[in-house]
Formats: C-alpha cells, structure tokens, sequence
C-alpha cells in the first residue's frame, strides 16, 4: 500500500465522488482559485469546473444552509468550513436545520450534507483560531460526528460520509494534514461507530481521537519500557460512539485514560467517563481521568500552547499513578 | 410612498393577471378558507387544544394567496413560523394542518412540528422555520439545486420585515444575487417584528429598496390586494425562471391580531388597528367581486358556510385523532434509523 | 418575606441595577415597547427611557457584540437575548470575544458583560425554541455561567453576576417564571460556586440545576415513602462548579443521578459524573447516573415532548434500583 | 470607477489637509517604518523566531499611515488580523509588537495574542480580531459606550472587502445608522479576500456603495495615497464625532504580499502585482516630497537608516526577551482571578 498523507487520502476521496457521483459538489471560502487553505482541493476548479467546486463569499451561514437546501432537493454537498472555529458563524444552520429537518418533518426531509472542517490546536494560532469543539457537535442528536486521526481513517471515514443520508461534521486535524500512512489505492469504506483498537495492551486503556492517538500511542511506548503494557483506542467518531468498544477495552484492562486537544471541563472526556463507569463500574480499579487540555483560551506563545495542550509525559505520568494506585 | 400594483377597474386588473373569473373568485375563497381556519384555530387555541407558539396570519391573507396562485405547484415554498397561510394556499390539507397544531400523529409532521413547522414535501412545501431568516439559507440551498440540475422549479423565501436586520438576510441577498439563483424572496412588511415598529430598527424604511444594494430587481407591492400580488408574483417568477437571478418582493401589510397568542399588544394604536381593518383583503375583494357582478351575495353564504364546514371539520378530524405513541419518539432522528438513548421513564 | 414569582425577582435585581448603577443599560429585542418576550422587562421602558432600555434590531451577533464593546469601555451592559435558541446566532461573540478578551489582551481589558436568556422546554414551543445548551457555555473558560432554580436563586444570583468583571451567562427556565417562592425585599447577593443542599439526605444525591431541581425535589418526596432519605442539591452555577459540595454530599450517601433537560449525550451531566467519580471514587457504591431529556429534536406534541424529558417517575425508578443495587 | 481623494499638487493636497511640513514629512516616515518593521518580521518568520498565521501589511500602509494621523490620540481602533500597519500607526513600540510575534512576554500581550490580537489599551488601541467582521460589533460597542457617556471619542474601525458578505457586516451597519453611532468603519479594499476575487463573491463590487443601503455617508478614496487618505478620514471622523451618526470609507489598496506566509499565490498574476507596487504609497510620497523640494535624498536616507534601526532593535529586543513563564498559563482566564483546571504535566 502507497504512503500517503492525510491531505491526500482526503483528496482521493473527494475525487472519487466527483467522478463517480454526479449529486456531489464542493463549495466553501477559497476552496477554488486559492486552493483550499489546507490544499485539500488544490487544483480540483480547474479539473471539474465551476459547477462542482464553488468558492462562496465569507458567508459561513448562507453556504451551510445553502448545503443544508441543496441536500434537501436531492444532490450530496460537500460544505468546507475552512476551520472549525468558523463554524460557529453557522452553527445555528448546523443545529437548527441540519440535524432536525428529519426528526421535524417526521422523514420527509433528508439531509445528507458532508461539512469539512480542520480542528485542533498546537500551530500557535492564537485563542480565536484554535477551538477543539468536536463535544459541542457530538451533543447534537441527529448530526454525525467524525474525527480521522490517520490517512487510512480519512479516506475510509470521508468515502462512508457521502454513503450518509445525515449530515456529518467531519472534523480534521490541522496538525495531521501532513502526516502519513498506508492507504489503499481502492475504494474502501470505514464505518461510523466503530473504534480500532490502535495497539492492543492489557494494563490500561488509552482512548484518543484525532490528534490524541497518536500522543496516546506515543505515551505507550514510553509506557512499555516502564513494564505497562497500554492498549490505545482510536474511536474515529464520536458520533455514534463504540460504546461496547470502550467498555470492552475497560473491562479487559480495569484502568483508563481520556486524551484530548479540548479544555477538560464539560468537554466530550466527560461523557466517555460517565459511559464507562456506568456500563463497567465493577471491573474499574481506579477512576476513570482525563488528560485534556487546559481551561484557557488557547495562548499564542509556543511556550503556553504547549503548557495547554496534554503532553505524553502527562498521560505517562498519569498511567504509572493509575496502574501503581496512587489516585489524584 | 407605496408603489401600488397597476390600478384601474377590476376588469382590467383581473385581464392583466390572466386569470379566469373562476379563479379569481376561488382567490377569496381561498382567502376566507385560511381566514376561517385560522379563527378556529385560535378558538381552540383559547380551548386548549393547541398549545405552545401560535402565530395567527389573519389580515394577510392576501400574501400568500396571491402570491402562492401565481407560482407552479412544485415551485418551493420555504416560510416561517406564521405560515399556516402559505400552507393553506399551496394546498396542504386543513384537516392535517389542524391536527398537527393539536399535536395529533394524522397531523402532516405527526404532531412534531407543530404550527411554527409545517412541512409537505410531496407538495413542495418545504416547511416553516422558527429562527428569524433562518430559513432563508435554506431557499437559496434549493434553489441552487435546481439551477444545478437545470429545471425551471424556482424557490419562494417568504419572511417579515423583522428579518432584513438579521445577518442572513444579507447573506442570502449576496450569494443568490452573486450566483444568479432562482430565488424569490417575498417579504411581508407587516410594520412590526413582534412589538417592534420597522422605523426604530431599520435604517432602511422601505424594505425594497435593501435589494438594490445586491442589484437585485425589487418591487414592492400592496398585500391587502390579492389581484397585485397575483400579478407581482407571476410577473417575477416568470423572470426569476427565466434564469435572470433572484428577484425581491416587499408585500405591505398588517396582521390584524398579536405577534402571537401570547401578545399583550402594549404597543400599538386601536386607531392604527382600525385604520387598517378597513382595508381588509377579503372584505375588499368580496366588494369588487360583488362590484363587478361576478358573485352574489349567496355565493358569499355559500363560500362561508363552505369555509366554515371546512374548518369545522378540520376541527373534529384534529380532535378525533389519535397522539403518536411514546414508542414514536426516537423514530427517525437519522434516516438510516440509528438512535440515541430514551429519557428514563417508570 | 414577600412570596413572589420568579419573573418579578429578576424585575427587582434589573430595576435595583438601573437605579443604582449609571453604567448599566439594558438592551434587547422587544424588551421595551412589547414589555419583553418573559415580561421580566415590562414598563422599564417608560421608567428608564430609551437611554437605558433599548429596543434592539434582530440582529443576534451585533446586539451582543455591542455589549461587549460597551462593557469594554467601562460601561455595564445587561443584553437580553429573549432564549438560549437564539444566542446560537450570537455564540461567536460570546465564545471568540467575550470569554476570551481578558486572557488574550493579557488583562487589559474587562467585559463585564450580563447575558440574559431563557432555556429549557416543556411548553410545546417545538425543537428550535427547546434547547437547553447550558453545557455548551459551561465548557467555555473565561464564562460564568448561571442557572437559578428559584425566585430567590433568580434575584441573588442576578445581583452576584452584576459584581462580576467577567462575562456571565445567567439561564432562565422558561417554565419557572410564573413559579412563587420567597424573596428577601432587601438587597442580597448569593455566591457564585456554591451549591445549595435543597433538601438534606442520606441515602442518595439528587443533583438538579434550574428546573430539574423542583424535579429531584418532588422525586425525593416520593422517595421518602418509599423509605428513602434523599439529599437534592441546586447547583445555581455550572461555572463555577461546587465541586467539592457535590463530593461531600456524594461521599455521605454514596449515591448520585443527575438530572437534567438537555440531550444525555455529551451534556453536562457528564461532567458532574466525571468528576464525581474521580474525586469520590473509593465512596460510591454504584456508578453514578443520569436522568436527562431524550436524545431527540424536541417534538411538539405534548405526549412526544413529556416523553423527551425526564420525569419524577423515572428519577424515582433509577433511585430504587440504584439504592436497592440493581444497576442498568 | 475610482473615486479619487482631491487632485492636483502636492502643496495643495498638503494645504488642504492642514498638516505642517514637519507631519507629512512624519507621514512618510511612519509608512517607512511599518514597511521596514514587516519585511523585518518576514525575516524572522522564515528564520522560524516567529510561528502561526503572520498576514503582512506591505503595500497598505498608506491606508493606516494616513488614516490614523487624522484620528485623536484616544479615538478607539478596532482592527483585523493584518494589523501590524494601525499598531504602528498608532504609536504602539515596535519593540513590544515584535515581542509578541516572537511570543515573548515583553510583547504587548504577554505573548498571549501573537501577530493576530495586538492590544494596547492604553493607546485605545482595542485590538487586532481573527474573526472576519467579528469586530464590527465591538467597534459599534465601543462607539455606543461614548456616545452613552456623552463623550466626543469616536471609534475607527479597519476591515478588509472580504468582511462586506458577513452577516455582522450588515448588522453593525444597520445598527450604527438606527442608533446614530459614532463609528467609523474603513474597509481596505485590496480586491482579494485571501484567493478570492471581490467581484467573484460579492454583489456589489464597489465596496463603498454598500453603505447607501443603510443610509451612511460614504467614500471612497485612494488608499494607496496616504494624504488623500488623511484628508478623508479627518473630514469624515469631524461628520462622525459631531454626532451625524457613522461614516465609512472605502480605501483602494493592495497587499503586494501574500495573503499570509502560507499563501501559494495561484490566483493573481505577476502583471497586476506589478501595476501595484508602481503605485507603492511609500515611493509615491518619496517622490512627492522629493520633487516638492521638502526633504532630500539624504532625509531620505536618513530616514531609511532610523526605521532600519528601529526593526533591528525591535528583533534584538524581541529576542532577548523571556519566554513567558509555564506557571503565569493559567492567569486571566478570569478578572477576579478564578482559574479552572490545567493541563496534567510531567
Ligand atoms: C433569530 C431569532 N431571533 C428572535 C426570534 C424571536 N422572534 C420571533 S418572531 C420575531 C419577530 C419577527 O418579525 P417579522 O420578521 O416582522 O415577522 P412577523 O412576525 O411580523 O410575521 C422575533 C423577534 C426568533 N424566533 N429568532
Ligand atoms: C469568520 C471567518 N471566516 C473565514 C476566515 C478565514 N479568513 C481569514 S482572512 C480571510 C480573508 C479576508 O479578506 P479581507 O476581508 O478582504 O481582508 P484582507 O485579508 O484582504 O486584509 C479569510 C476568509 C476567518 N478568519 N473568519
Ligand atoms: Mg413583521
Ligand atoms: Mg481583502
């Protein structure tokens, strides 16, 4: 299998339904002329045209509820919100429109619009510019929530997306865009709701998304050579979630361990550890923690984003506490 | 200050819009039928039999109905909240109509929408939306839809004067101006959003002249004449279908009772009330009609006492109806049937 | 002390506000010539004047926004935003400037800014007027976030967030503004972070917030036949979190539910389980769990909307099992 | 299609706009410094000292250079993200701006901000925002929050044409008309909203022309001209602080940059990029002053050596300063000092 980036495993999706599903268009600010401000679409206006690939004002409502209407009337709309940090100029397109025309219309309405957004901290973008805000959008019943944190996720998760009739907030990592891995030239198709098991251990359970599994993997490495043997769950949405996933993992390994970009409090962290200790309260040895990030608006300064962001040596040090009893 | 439909005696008015007698008179029938349910609904409103939000459209009657006769009929309907009206003109059955605001599962959402959302797809009539322009994002999506797929099925936006203020008002002007969509916005300039008169909000009094700063053709129109708003629509529709882009519609006039049922009315005059009361679009209809020959007074009786068994039976159908069941409640909240947990319940 | 609803406590906060402070103003949709959308406004229009009270555009985000830039010029603005659904088209302001202003401008600047709105359901207003987002803001750093369940919580608290120098987000019920209950006519103001034991127990914590307090109380009540001494607390603030009141109550009883209106998923009573377990872990006897509104839209209809929301039956029902160690 | 500021000579120009010889000489300096200041922090971008989003103001700088020189000292700004030029305009110490592009704790916020959120409260300089048109409501605030307390400070507010198709946009426009804010509101039209063309995405291609809807006097003027700049924003800011209500004033201008240092720069040709920096407002000004017999060659060297000094001790003092301190993270998330939980650390 060919090495690629998360970037390019994007693009090989998204071509893949322009070419093959007339109802897909692109539209969202700068995705044409300029590019894409993550060169997701780079080159995508001249090879399929104005028709498909539409740059739209500054305008994050109308071109959310303008993808919500499209969905409506049959086609497939691949919105780009740039980041997700501009989504919130449309959130209430996302909340109020998309996520309820179904229940509302009693199934007469579908909505299967694909919005794609780029999250996460850690490029020193300031507090305006860094939002991790996946927990605010898996709150929403009716919307799917993903968040590929590999090239093998992104193209799998993206081609499943456009098999939706719901609208999806497909949220990427901007700090992955260049990473790379193994991913199929072929068609393949990831499912919703489906955690992978990243590395299988047996002491505690690491569960990441996005960004935060490959700092959870990280921290199991430097776990090993301390004699603990970590297993790390990638969980590819949040959206449905894998609950039996979760709790199969906690079940085996007693202990667990949430990693995320966002501030802890109130944050989707949150929600992981109350599904744990209420479907697996008995086989927990120690309460379930979180290393999330801090409770600020994100600092520009290196040295403060990294101070507010989770570090390996933080989900280390929390693992040896948990696994050697010592509770915070 | 209001530019009025052309003018002149109800033959020539009627010639301009080229409608048969038999459907002009079915226009004020159609305007009675929506005046009758609405009134019903409020009685029972007042019954307890519809709860929550209830926004009446009694005295613009005229909008929508000439507005909605003068569209085809898979043309898109995209309204708010007040938007009972529309969804009698377009065709939606009174008696699912009626049951929906009682909350019944024969209503045309299964009571989940309830009176701020109507919906009949099968009949265009793709809703009515509660946030204020909300919706209009959503005409501008269908009819870029459309465009893209090349038919000639436009989408009507109709909205209050309340909305030009919010920022989607803006938005939606632009890119349906910018990307030549074929959107007709249709605002009821009703002089208040909730207790709020348009000249203490609005830099922008006369809400027509906003479109000019999108280029966008715009008129303005007298809503309590229903033959003018017949003709303004056809006439706009004609050229927003022709590929031409958007085109803008401001219809004057006046809900004659509260922003809802739940209005004080601390704000405005008896007089004012009064003054447009007498401009009514059905009593000013029925006077021409009558005026012209072309309907007596016994067919007045026989419309109303239609209009009245109409809603009556509307009334008895809502009643008469069954609640969804408990077991409906997490049905469809994903099309491919996942759902979310249930509240706990003993 | 007067018995008197909920709305005219808040009446007595604002009108002290007004006439004690130049610097506050009032503004809002129709909360002047219509009187406001709750009445809670009504008659300050003419009592203050246009200075003090303006009518505003529907225009969510300026009308906020202007707040903001108002409280940063040393003035005290109090923004009504008639309900929570439509500070969705304001949650760019509140997020990106007012909650972040102080900590990005290194303490320069202050927002002292009061945001008034009305949440929850239950009235059959249908699923765009029924949002309970009060997790959303309480996972925001830099907010404060207010949620009283009574006329005395309502006029105490509103005195409090008129002291703050940070931006608070103070959350009506829409359902309790007609509800009575004793108010001091003097001058008070109750602390923020502080939760309230609303009733004293032992066997259980019934942890409400706003309406779902009057809930838990009615539930305990029915508990109490049952044999069962029930301990309910009112939150009145999210943020701050009486963190350390819910453990000492949790770690007398052993035992907690949450309840809540808002969507289960990802809300805020998964916080409050995180953090229960995580400071309480060694004193719970079975997982702490949650009673909250149904993962759905809201529906209208009055049989679909009872159904969605939590009901005393059913925190009854979790208390049994749970003291009776039957766990889901 | 462009309307230009007053023409002829320079010594009328300079007449007309009431400034000595020795503050249109100042003008010159001050664009001289905020060019030198920029290609500075480009240099330090790409020696990696400086990280994020840097949005370069080179080739604009008449727009904030001649704007600001016509504001009072304690008249608010409210700019964007490209607002490296009104900071220095302003009279803010290039020093601590270049601290805080390198995040250091001597910068204007501590770090905090970075290139994006310079602050100085102190100058009423009330920040650069990241948010388009998300400021425009602050600016509205702020302008409300005098005319509240009745005082004569106004507040200018910076935005780029690719903020014209926000719904805030229209909004704050609405507003500062109905409420008769004193707000001025200055878009600098440098004809790309990042990649994206104005013509491409807006209705209305002169930007200026906007402001009519909402009942606002309004100009356009050459920005790339740093006089005819001043003379507008002096007359307008006088219209704007003697209580009219808000102005707004279209600067033409170009950004001979990237949109950022990120920007691939696929969508603008090499020719138009060239028919710009012809139009450089720096050399303009030079050549003005020069043939107006007002400073030398050697001025112009010397004044080329100073703002060479000032960028290099702006790095120098910038680099030797601290990185802020890990334990000051979690300080002023709140003004009474409540502090939520920090991230677990080794
Ligand atoms: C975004 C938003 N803000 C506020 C409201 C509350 N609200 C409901 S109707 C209304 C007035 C709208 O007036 P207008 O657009 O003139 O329509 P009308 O009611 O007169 O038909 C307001 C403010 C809302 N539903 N949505
Ligand atoms: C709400 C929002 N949407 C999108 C962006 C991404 N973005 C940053 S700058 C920019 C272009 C703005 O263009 P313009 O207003 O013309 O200012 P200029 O950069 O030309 O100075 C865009 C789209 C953003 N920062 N905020
Ligand atoms: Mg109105
Ligand atoms: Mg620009």
């Amino acid at each position: 299998m060919p090495d690629i980036t998360y970037r390019e495993a994007l693009r090989q999706a998204l071509r893949y339904q322009l070419e093959h599903d007339e109802r897909v268009f692109l539209m969202g600010e700068d995705i044409g002329a300029y590019g894409g401000s993550y060169a997701v679409t780079k080159g995508f206006l001249e090879e399929f045209g104005e028709r498909r690939v539409k740059d739209t004002p500054i305008s994050e409502s109308v071109v959310v509820g303008a993808g919500i209407g499209a969905a409506m009337a049959g086609l497939k709309p691949m919105v780009e919100l740039m980041t997700i940090n501009f989504s919130l100029l449309a959130i209430d397109q996302i909340v109020n429109n998309a996520s309820k025309l179904h229940y509302m219309s009693n199934g007469q309405i579908r909505v299967p619009l694909v919005m794609r957004m780029a999250g996460g901290a850690g490029s020193q973008l300031g507090a305006q510019h860094s939002h991790s805000l996946e927990s605010w959008y898996a709150h929403v019943p009716g919307l799917k929530v993903v968040v590929p944190a590999t090239p093998y996720d992104a193209k799998g998760l993206l081609m499943t997306a456009f098999e939706e009739e719901n609208p999806v907030v497909f949220i990427e990592h901007t700090a992955l865009y260049a990473s790379k891995g193994e991913v199929p030239e072929d068609v393949y198709r990831l499912p919703f709701g489906a955690a992978e098991v990243f590395r299988a251990g047996t002491d505690v359970t690491l569960i990441g998304y996005s960004g935060s599994v490959h700092q959870a993997f990280r921290a199991a490495q430097q776990l090993e050579e301390e004699g603990i043997d970590a297993e790390v769950l990638n969980l590819r949405t949040l959206r449905p979630l894998d609950v039996e996933g979760i709790v199969a993992s906690v079940r085996k390994t007693s202990r667990a361990i949430v990693i995320e970009d966002d501030w802890k409090f109130g944050g989707f962290g949150g929600e992981i550890v109350a599904l744990i200790q209420e479907h697996a309260f008995d086989y927990l040895d120690a309460p379930v923690l979180r290393c999330s990030g801090s409770d600020v608006p994100m600092p520009y300064s290196m040295a403060l984003e990294q101070a507010a962001l989770p570090q390996e040596a933080g989900i280390v040090e929390l693992a040896l506490n948990l696994c050697e009893g010592v509770t915070p | 200050m209001m530019r009025q439909g052309k003018s002149g005696t109800l033959t020539q008015r009627h010639d301009g819009t080229g409608l048969s007698d038999e459907q002009v008179i079915g226009l004020l029938h159609k305007m009675m039928e929506i005046r009758r349910f609405e009134e019903k609904a409020a009685e029972m409103y007042a019954r307890g039999k519809i709860h929550g939000f209830l926004h009446l459209y009694i005295g613009q009657e005229g909008v929508a109905t000439g507005a909605i006769s003068a569209l085809r009929p898979d043309d898109y309907i995209v309204s708010h909240y007040r938007e009972h009206g529309h969804a009698l003109a377009r065709g939606l059955d009174p008696k699912r109509i009626m049951a929906e605001l009682f909350g019944k599962e024969t209503g045309v959402t299964g009571g989940r929408g309830g009176s701020m959302h109507l919906f009949d797809v099968s009949k265009s009539f793709m809703g009515g939306y509660a946030i204020v322009a909300g919706h209009m994002p959503l005409a501008c999506g269908l009819a870029l839809a459309e465009q893209y797929k090349g038919t000639e099925r436009i989408a009507a936006n109709f909205l209050g004067d309340g909305a030009v203020n919010e920022g989607e008002f803006h938005e939606a002007l632009n890119l349906a101006s910018v990307w030549k969509l074929p959107v007709l916005f249709v605002v009821e300039n009703n002089f208040y959003g909730m207790g709020t008169a348009v000249q203490r909000v609005s830099a922008t009094v006369e809400v027509y002249k906003r479109a000019a700063a999108y280029g966008i053709h715009s008129e303005q129109v007298d809503g309590m004449d229903v033959l003018a708003t017949h003709e303004a629509v056809a006439r706009l529709a004609q050229r927003v279908r022709s590929g031409d882009g958007p085109a803008f519609l401001e219809a004057i006039c006046y809900r004659f009772r509260g922003h809802s049922m739940a209005d004080p009315e601390f704000y405005r005059k008896k007089e004012e009330i009064e003054r447009w009361r007498a401009l009514d679009p059905i009593e000013q209809m029925k006077r021409r009609l009558l005026a012209d020959g072309l309907i007596s007074g016994d067919d007045v009786a026989r419309m109303q006492a239609e209009v009245d068994r109409t809603a009556t039976e509307a009334a008895e159908f809502a009643e008469q109806s069954a609640f969804p069941s408990r077991e409906s409640l997490m049905r469809d909240v994903y099309a491919d049937g996942a759902r979310g947990e249930e509240a706990p319940h003993a």
